[in-house]
Parts: structure tokens; sequence; C-alpha cells
């Protein structure tokens, strides 16, 4: 009976033993603006568009999930709010016309910030 | 207090004005002194549990987050009063005074210092536990006016938490009274004068310990924080309430928590003796009248000391421990705790016959 | 090893109802055209070594599969079955220490353009198998006993369908829609739904 | 004396709580503080996953299948994928299996973790959240450095996996998984033996046995009512035959039990993920990961039914093809919509605090349910 006692109390105390254990280790966070976390180069970011290796073949269209995000007709325009950063049409892009860069601070006040135009000649 | 109406008699007031101004004086200073404290306690709590869990806490007000519960209170002061429509206006209005203006008289009745200008009286003891059941009110009115089921809840717990939990903290407080003689607060603590050797707590171990957790209860802090438990009642009796009205209810909580904490240090702890027996003031002797504020200073150091290592441990019991369930809560007072406060109370007694005998 | 009866699985499912066991034919879904039967036998499904239920099936049982791929057994039996004794077989099914489906893992219903078509995948833990059983419901009068209190589990699945499908179940507890607002006009999953694309 | 006659209060838990992990609402009938009647309203949450599939190649879905269950992900694209496979009759490679394996097991942690430390904020104690989800950043770091996203890793495809492990990947599992086991010693100090989660959990939400078949509850809420049922080892599949490890049942059907089910789990799951890193260290020059399967121009046929043992339960998906591009029909089976139902059997009865705990004990999250 003694024992039924004085175990849960001890493990309070246990319980009390671990959380201080655990204020000794350093802190796990990061300082958002100031430090910020290097991104390896496999990194889904914002996907870049190179004008001069696109052959215009629209399978990047065709691959999207999110279907029209990617819009090419006069202009070669991608519609940043809609992407899902999924990286299909960079795998399936013959030419490697579009590349994922590690960026991903996309906040912008306005939505149409967000909208990527490029001129097709 | 008693300065200030040195200062008056020159100008020659009449006197029942000199009393009155005297006690709004004194009224305004420890409204200052409360809102100080509590600003630096949120603050502190915030850093502490974060420090706990590997966290650096507010950082970006300030130096190292310092201004950030004032940046929280001047938020809170200037947000909008969002009144529930069907909310009844008179009580849902009235019942954060009736919460913040009995923890603010309990402030008065501790004594901080030896010549601390509160409130002289024979039963200060008693007197600190009647007010105290004052807030309830407050608490059951505002969760009930709010007319939200999930404040109805949060305010009917709380009322019956700490009914249940008075009882063996008057118990412990007979225990103590018996042991020390006196029911004057300012009479416990010269009591346990000299080496911390003869503080309450070592012949009252058992009192110190009942009295801890029916504080917690009391105070509504983890494990016990029922009314206001995040994860089932959403935010409890307070979660209709914004802007000036609930910085109220929030100040009090916190509040409510140091002055407890400075309760039991003056009964068990000895309130603003220093443990080592002497005052450092003692050394100085310089005969002016100075050595009188210095002594008081290092009073009000010593047992402002000691409530925040109460409050440290009640702050680390909350990073630690799950809540627990309701009518565990209540079993725990009324099957364990009461009987407990009684055996102890007989223990008491036959300390003080044997202390009596040697 | 256990000797068991030489005994087709389904003999004596056979004799209380009739139904036609199938391997799902693999141009079940018509083009426009009338549903073509059984064209090429249909690789079954989930390929897995025999298990000890299977061992008194014998090569010639009805459940005929490719020659060449006899060595793996379809894990699942597709059953085809009336629409009005849907009820009866699955309490047979769950009831009947033979069987033993005692778990309706989930109710697949499809849009088969011709009819609306329901699936009910069983499983059985004492011997290790699945069984579908597929019931075809045309779209005129969509309507079918519900199954909520043989299994439970049904409850939910059969309002999603009712939902999404349209196909309402007679006598069922509380046939509500789940996803969809009530006011909602039109099932989604349904072919003729139109998708108004919003952008 | 005969029981006074007190009204009910009907209270919802609504769509915004803190407690109900995503968006469901439960209304709830109260006799003062005893729960009467739970009545779950679920569909908040729906996005019609299923009608996405009639309208998208097989490319297109693959990505949108990480997002069914976005705390295991890899399960659904595994179930996805291996409907594909086999209804092609693909064969994937050795090592593939492994990536896949070591992969799916790492996410099983990371969702049990998450779900730990959701279940103890539900309980009151907000530090084991903290410690919960250091360890689960290390995962996610790991799954970002490998498919390039923290929770939408869009890493399987048909035949095989996107990318090689490489061995910086490699060493960082293995040095995660060896500092897992302590770091779960703490947290089991923490809160295993602790009074006051004992009294909050003990033979509290029994699900009996008759009622789990019945409503077909899969996972460890049932194995945790005495069931060995985990189709790791029913229908091995990928690389699990060849993998020792053992199911963790118990007989005492409660929250209790559920709680201790998940963390031998996640010690069972960091087992298996030292297997797999030791193979996957002996081979690593092995570079066939994925076998050309030309996926633009995908057009499979007939009905495929993969299942695989996610970290809630049995999870397939029901594929319907035609021979075009798009899918027929695709049906998922996911386990949390079938252990929805069971709330209100087995929280009769129990105070408000403790639905909330029954609740958090089922490991229910709500995109699983509405899809």
């Amino acid at each position: 009976m003694i024992n039924s006692f004085f175990n849960p109390v001890k493990e309070l105390f246990r319980g009390l033993y671990i959380t201080a254990k655990n204020s000794l280790k350093d802190n796990v966070t990061l300082l958002y603006p100031e430090k910020k976390k290097n991104m390896n180069k496999f990194f889904r970011g914002k996907i870049q568009y190179i004008k001069e290796n696109c052959i215009k073949c629209k399978l990047c269209q065709r691959v999207c999930p999110s279907k029209n995000t990617i819009q090419i007709d006069k202009y070669y325009s991608i519609n940043y709010a809609q992407c899902i950063f999924c990286g299909n049409c960079v795998e399936y892009c013959p030419r490697q016309a579009l590349i994922l860069t590690p960026n991903y601070e996309l906040a912008s006040e306005n939505k149409n910030d967000l909208i990527f135009k490029e001129e097709l000649i | 207090m008693y300065l200030f109406q040195e200062i008056l008699l020159k100008y020659n007031f009449s006197d029942w004005f000199i009393f009155i101004a005297g006690l709004v004086f004194y009224f305004i200073l420890i409204t200052i002194f409360i809102i100080i404290t509590v600003l630096i306690l949120v603050l502190f709590e915030r850093k502490y549990l974060a420090m706990f869990t590997r966290r650096i806490g507010p950082n970006r007000t300030g130096i190292r987050g310092c201004l950030q519960t004032i940046a929280d209170s001047f938020k809170l002061l200037f947000k909008e009063n969002i009144k529930p429509a069907n909310a009844e206006q008179f009580l849902y209005f009235i019942s954060p005074l009736i919460v913040f203006i009995p923890v603010i008289l309990l402030w008065l009745i501790i004594p901080f210092t030896s010549e601390s200008a509160n409130y002289q009286s024979q039963i200060s003891s008693f007197l600190f536990l009647a007010v105290l059941s004052i807030p309830v009110f407050g608490v059951l009115t505002a969760g009930c006016s709010s007319m939200s089921k999930y404040s109805i809840l949060g305010g009917i717990r709380s009322c019956i938490q700490i009914i249940s939990s008075e009882i063996p903290v008057s118990l412990v407080l007979v225990s103590v009274v018996i042991f020390t003689g006196t029911l004057d607060l300012n009479n416990i603590i010269n009591f346990q004068s000299g080496i911390f050797l003869n503080w309450n707590i070592f012949p009252n171990i058992l009192g110190f310990v009942i009295f801890f957790i029916c504080s917690l209860i009391m105070m509504n802090r983890t494990p016990f924080d029922f009314p206001e438990s995040e994860s089932e009642l959403v935010a409890g009796y307070h979660c209709e309430y914004s802007g000036m009205k609930f910085a109220m209810l929030f100040l009090a909580e916190y509040a409510l928590t140091f002055v407890i904490c400075t309760y039991m240090t003056a009964l068990f702890m000895g309130g603003y003796n220093s443990p080592v027996g002497f005052y450092l003031a003692d050394l100085f002797n310089l005969n002016n009248g100075f050595d009188y504020i210095l002594k008081n200073i290092e009073q009000l150091f010593w047992i402002s000391i000691k409530t925040f290592l109460l409050i440290m441990l009640i702050m680390w019991i909350r990073a630690s421990y799950p809540r627990f369930r309701f009518d565990k809560t209540l079993e725990l007072c009324w099957y364990i705790l009461i009987p407990l406060a009684v055996f102890n109370l007989c223990v008491e007694i036959f300390i003080k016959y044997l202390r009596g005998i040697l | 090893m256990i000797k068991i009866r030489e005994v087709d699985l389904f003999e004596n499912l056979k004799r209380k109802f009739d139904i036609r066991i199938e391997n799902c034919p693999r141009m079940f879904l018509d083009k426009g055209n009338e549903l073509n039967s059984v064209q090429k036998d249909m690789k079954c499904i989930v390929k897995r070594e025999y298990s000890a239920f299977d061992e008194h099936l014998t090569d010639d049982t009805e459940l005929k599969c490719d020659t060449e791929l006899n060595h793996i057994k379809p894990d699942i039996y597709l059953l085809r079955v009336k629409k009005e004794d849907i009820r009866q077989i699955l309490r047979y099914l769950k009831n009947s220490e033979e069987y033993f489906f005692e778990r309706l893992d989930c109710m697949v219903c499809c849009d088969r353009k011709k009819d609306l078509e329901i699936m009910y995948l069983l499983q059985s833990d004492k011997y290790n198998v699945k069984c579908g059983i597929r019931v075809e419901i045309d779209k005129k009068e969509n309507q079918i006993a519900t199954v909520s209190d043989i299994f439970s589990n049904a409850n939910l699945e059969e309002r999603e369908i009712y939902d999404l499908f349209g196909i309402k179940f007679i006598n069922h507890p509380d046939l509500k829609r789940i996803f969809m607002p009530e006011d909602f006009v039109g099932h989604p999953l349904r072919k003729d739904f139109i998708i108004q694309r919003l952008n | 004396m005969e029981k006074i006659l007190t009204d009910r209060m009907r209270i919802n838990i609504g769509p915004q709580h803190p407690s109900t992990h995503g968006v469901m609402r439960m209304i709830v009938d109260l006799d003062g503080e005893t729960v009467e009647n739970v009545e779950t309203v679920i569909g908040y949450l729906h996005r019609g996953m299923e009608k996405m599939a009639e309208t998208s190649t097989y490319i297109q879905y693959l990505p949108i299948v990480d997002r069914i269950d976005y705390l295991s992900g890899f399960f659904c694209s595994y179930a996805y994928v291996n409907g594909i496979e086999l209804l092609m009759d693909i064969e994937i490679s050795e090592k593939s299996k492994y990536i896949r394996t070591i992969t799916m097991e790492l996410n099983r942690m990371a969702s049990h973790l998450l779900w730990l430390g959701c279940f103890m904020m539900d309980l009151g104690a907000s530090s084991p959240f903290f410690y919960t989800f250091i360890e689960r950043e290390k995962i996610l770091d790991i799954f970002e450095n490998l498919t390039g996203n923290r929770m939408m890793y869009n890493y399987y495809t048909f035949g095989g996996v996107k990318r090689d492990i490489d061995k910086e990947n490699l060493y960082a599992i293995k040095k995660f998984s060896d500092e897992f086991v302590f770091a779960l010693k703490d947290l089991e100090e923490l809160i295993n033996y602790n009074p006051i989660f004992i009294s909050r959990t003990k033979n509290l939400g029994i699900l009996e046995k008759e009622c789990a078949y019945a409503y077909s509850i899969t996972g460890v809420n049932l194995r945790a009512s005495g069931i060995k049922k985990d189709l790791r080892k029913d229908k091995p599949y990928l690389i699990y035959e060849n993998i020792e490890f053992n199911v963790p049942i118990s007989e005492n059907k409660d929250v209790q039990a559920r709680y201790i089910l998940r963390i031998k789990e996640l010690k069972e799951s960091n087992k298996i993920v030292q297997q797999c890193i030791d193979w996957l260290l002996t081979n690593l020059n092995n570079k066939n990961i994925i076998t050309d399967v030309k996926p633009l121009t995908l057009k499979p046929e007939g009905i495929a039914i993969s299942e695989v043992e996610s970290s809630r339960g049995l999870m397939q998906c029901i594929i319907y093809a035609d021979g075009t591009l798009n899918p027929y029909r695709i049906k998922w089976r996911t386990p949390s919509f079938y252990n929805v139902q069971i709330i209100n059997e087995i929280s009769k009865g129990y105070l408000l605090s403790d639905l909330i705990a029954i609740f958090g004990s089922l490991d229910i999250i709500m995109p699983e349910v509405d899809r």
C-alpha cells in the first residue's frame, strides 16, 4: 500500500526532472528574419522560366495538376498564386526551360504581383 | 502612507481629509505596485516556460522582449469592447470589477515590511481568507452573464472548485495559528524571525504541502486550470470578454497568484525576516533616519525573493503536468486533503504541547 | 495440412441465389456501345500467393484465369448479384461460418453511363480473402435496400453515395447529405455533372 | 431518490475549436457534465478528391494524392502508385522497394509524433507538444533534403522513386534514428507513469471487439482492442517479409492502451528504419531505382484495389481505369472515415473533458474523413 502512494509521487518528481533536464539543452528555434534556413538544391521553391530553352511544346501546361497555372499563348505566364510547387513541370520539360529556385518567400500585397508574364515573340 | 500624511499636516488641512487622502494615496500606490509586478510576472512566465521547452520566448519588443507585456496591455486597452448581444448588460459590466477590486484589497492586508502601512488588524490572516472568496462571485457572474455555454460551464466549475479548496486551506491556517498563537500576520512573521530553521515550514511540512496544492486549485493554475481549460471550454469564463475587461480579468488572475504566494511565504517561510537572522542594513548603523528606509527595502527584497521562488515552482509545475479531471479534483479535495488537514491539526497541537513542556 | 472438402467457393451460395460469378471483364466499360461481356480474362488485382483458403480450389472451377497466369490466384472474387436479394446475400456471407466475411471494407459506387454500379468490398479475416459484390442500379428508379443494420459502418458510406451519386437507400436511418450543403443541386460524381470552372 | 430531471444542454464543439484536429463539428448533448449523445457533422474539408481524379490525367493526379492525408503523404502516394503498377504489371526494383519502405516508416513516425503532441495538448500538458515537434522537425528536414518538400512529397512515381538517396541523407537518417531512442525514452518517462495522465486515460472510451468489427475500424484502434490485424504482417507488401518486427497489441481496449500501442509502434518503426539503412548503406552503388515506364502516355485498364497500412489504419485506393488517359473513377477508402463513426458509441456516459481525450486518442484527422 505504501508503494502505491510513494510511486505516483516519485513519478511526479520524475516529470519535473525531465522538464528541468530539457531546459538545459540549447534552443531549437530559429530567429527567422535574421537567420534564414539554408535550403538544399533540390528544394522546390519558386519556378523560374528561361526563355531561350523553351520550345513552346505546352507540355508543362498539360502536366500541371492545378489546371491553369501556366498559360501559353502570346505570353508565357505562370500564376504563382495557384502553383502548388509540385515540380511536375520542371521534371517533364524536355528542354529544361523551367528551373526550381530555393526561394520560398512569395508573400505580396496584391494578387497580380504573383502573376509572372513574359513576352513570347 | 504615514510619510504622506505628515507632509499634509504641514499644510493644516482638516484631519478627516488627511485620513482619506492617506488611504487614497496608499490605494493608488498599491495598484501601481500590482501593475508593475503583474507585468513582470506575465513576461517572466512566458520566458520561463519557453526555457523549459527549448524556445526563446518573446524577444521582439524591447531589448530582449522586455516591453512585451506593456505592448500587450496597450493592445488590450485600445481593443474594441465587443459585448455579446444577449448578455445582461449590468452583470456583464460589473463582474470584472468584482474580480479585480478584492485582489487589490488582498494586497492591503499583506505586511510587506515590518513598518509597512498595511491594514493592521488583529485577525489579518483570517481576513485574507474572507476577502479571497469574493472574486469567486465575480467569476461566476462573468461566466453566467455572458450567456455562452462555454463560459457558463467555466463559471460553475471554478466556483465549485474554489469552495472545495477553501476548507483544507482554512484547516491548515488554523493549525498554523495554533502553533504561532496569534491571528495577526505581523506577529506570525515575528514569531518566525531569526535563523531560517525556526520557520513555520519545518514543523508544519504536511500543512505546507496541503496549502500548496489548495492554492494551486484556488489560483486556477495547471494541473487544476478548469475554468479556462483551453482544450475543452475554449476560454472558460473570460471567453466573451475583450479589450479592457479582459485585461482586468487577466491582471486579476496574475495578481491573485502573486498575493497567494506572498501569503504562503508569510505563513510558512517567515515573511520578511532574512534567512540568516540579521539584516544587512544593521551593519551600516547610520543613525540618521536613513537606515530605517534601508531596512524596509531589504525586508521587501526578502519577501519578494521567497515569493518568486514559490512562483517559479508553480510555473515549473505548469510546464510538466497534464490537467486533472474535474471530478477527480473534487475527490482529491474532499477525500484526501480534508482528512489530511485534520490529521495535521492534531500533529500541530501535539508539537505545541511538546514545545510547551521542553 | 488440413484437407478441406473439394467444393467450389460459392457453391451453396449459388444454390440459394442466382448469382453470376465473373472475373471483371477487361472491357466492361462500354465506349457508347452495349456492355461487352467477358472478352479477355482479367488479371484480377491484388496478386498474392496461395493462402490456406485457396487449397480446395481446383483449376477447372468457374473462376477461370489466364492460363499463363494460373500460378497467381486472384485474391478477390467478384460476384454479380441482383439488386433485390443483396441483403440476404450479405447477411448470409456475414453470419455463415463457412465464409465469415464479417468486415465490409467499403462500398464503391461508379457511374457507368448506362447504369450505376455499387461494389460491396467484403473481407474475411479467417480466410484472408476478399470478395466484391457488384450490384447494378439503373438510373431511372435509383433505389436499393440499405445494409446499415447488417454492417453499421455502411451508415455514413450510404449517405456519402446518396450525396455524390443520388442513390436513395430504402429505410436508411437518416439519409442526409454529408459533404454538400443541404440546398446543393445535383450529384457531383455523376458523369453528367457539369463542372463550373470559375477563374 | 429519483434522479432530478435536469434539462439537457446542447453544446456544439464547433468547427472552430482548439481540439478537433481539423474542421469538424460535434453536437454534444450534455446532462450536467456527462455526455449523453454525440452527433458528428463532417464535410467542412471536402475538396472533391475523387472528382478531381476524373478530370486530371494520371500524372496530374500524382501530386494531389499527397494531400489526401497530409500527415502521411507517402502512404497515399504509395496506394495510388501501387494501384497503377498492379494494373500495368510493373515490377519495381529492390532498391526502390527499400527506399519506399524507409520513407513510409519515417512518415509513420512523424505522424505518430504529431498525434502524441496534439493528444497531450488536449489533456492539458503543453511541454510534450514541443518535445515531439522537435523530433518531428528532424524527420521533416530529412524529407526536405530527400524529396524537396517537407510534407507534399511527390516522390513516388509509377515504377519506382524519382531520386536516389545519397550518402548524406542516409547518414542523417542514421543519426536521427539513433538519437530518437533516447528522446523517446525521455518522453515516455515524462508521460507514461504520470499519475495525472493515468487517471485521465485509464479505462476510458472502451472499444469492444464487435463494435470494432461492425464499424470496420482498422489500425491501432483495432489492435488496442486485442485483435492482431496488421496488413504488414497478414499480406506483406514491399519488403516487410524479410524485415523482422513485431506488431504490438494490448487487451484493455481503453485510451491508455491506444497511447501505449502508438509509442510501441514508434519503436517498431525505428527498428525497421535501422534495418533498411543497413541494407541501403551496403549497396549504395546499385542505382536502378526506376523502371522505364512512359508515364505521360499511360493507359491502364481494369479495376485495381491497392492497400497499404497507413499510420491510421488500412487505406485502400480503388482505381477504375478504362484505357484512356484519365482514370474513370478513383475511390479512396480512408481509415479515419470509419474511426469517426464510433465516437458516439464509446463516449457515452463520460465527462466532457473525457470526450476530448477519447476523440484525441482515436487519431482522426479531417482531410482523410472528408477527402
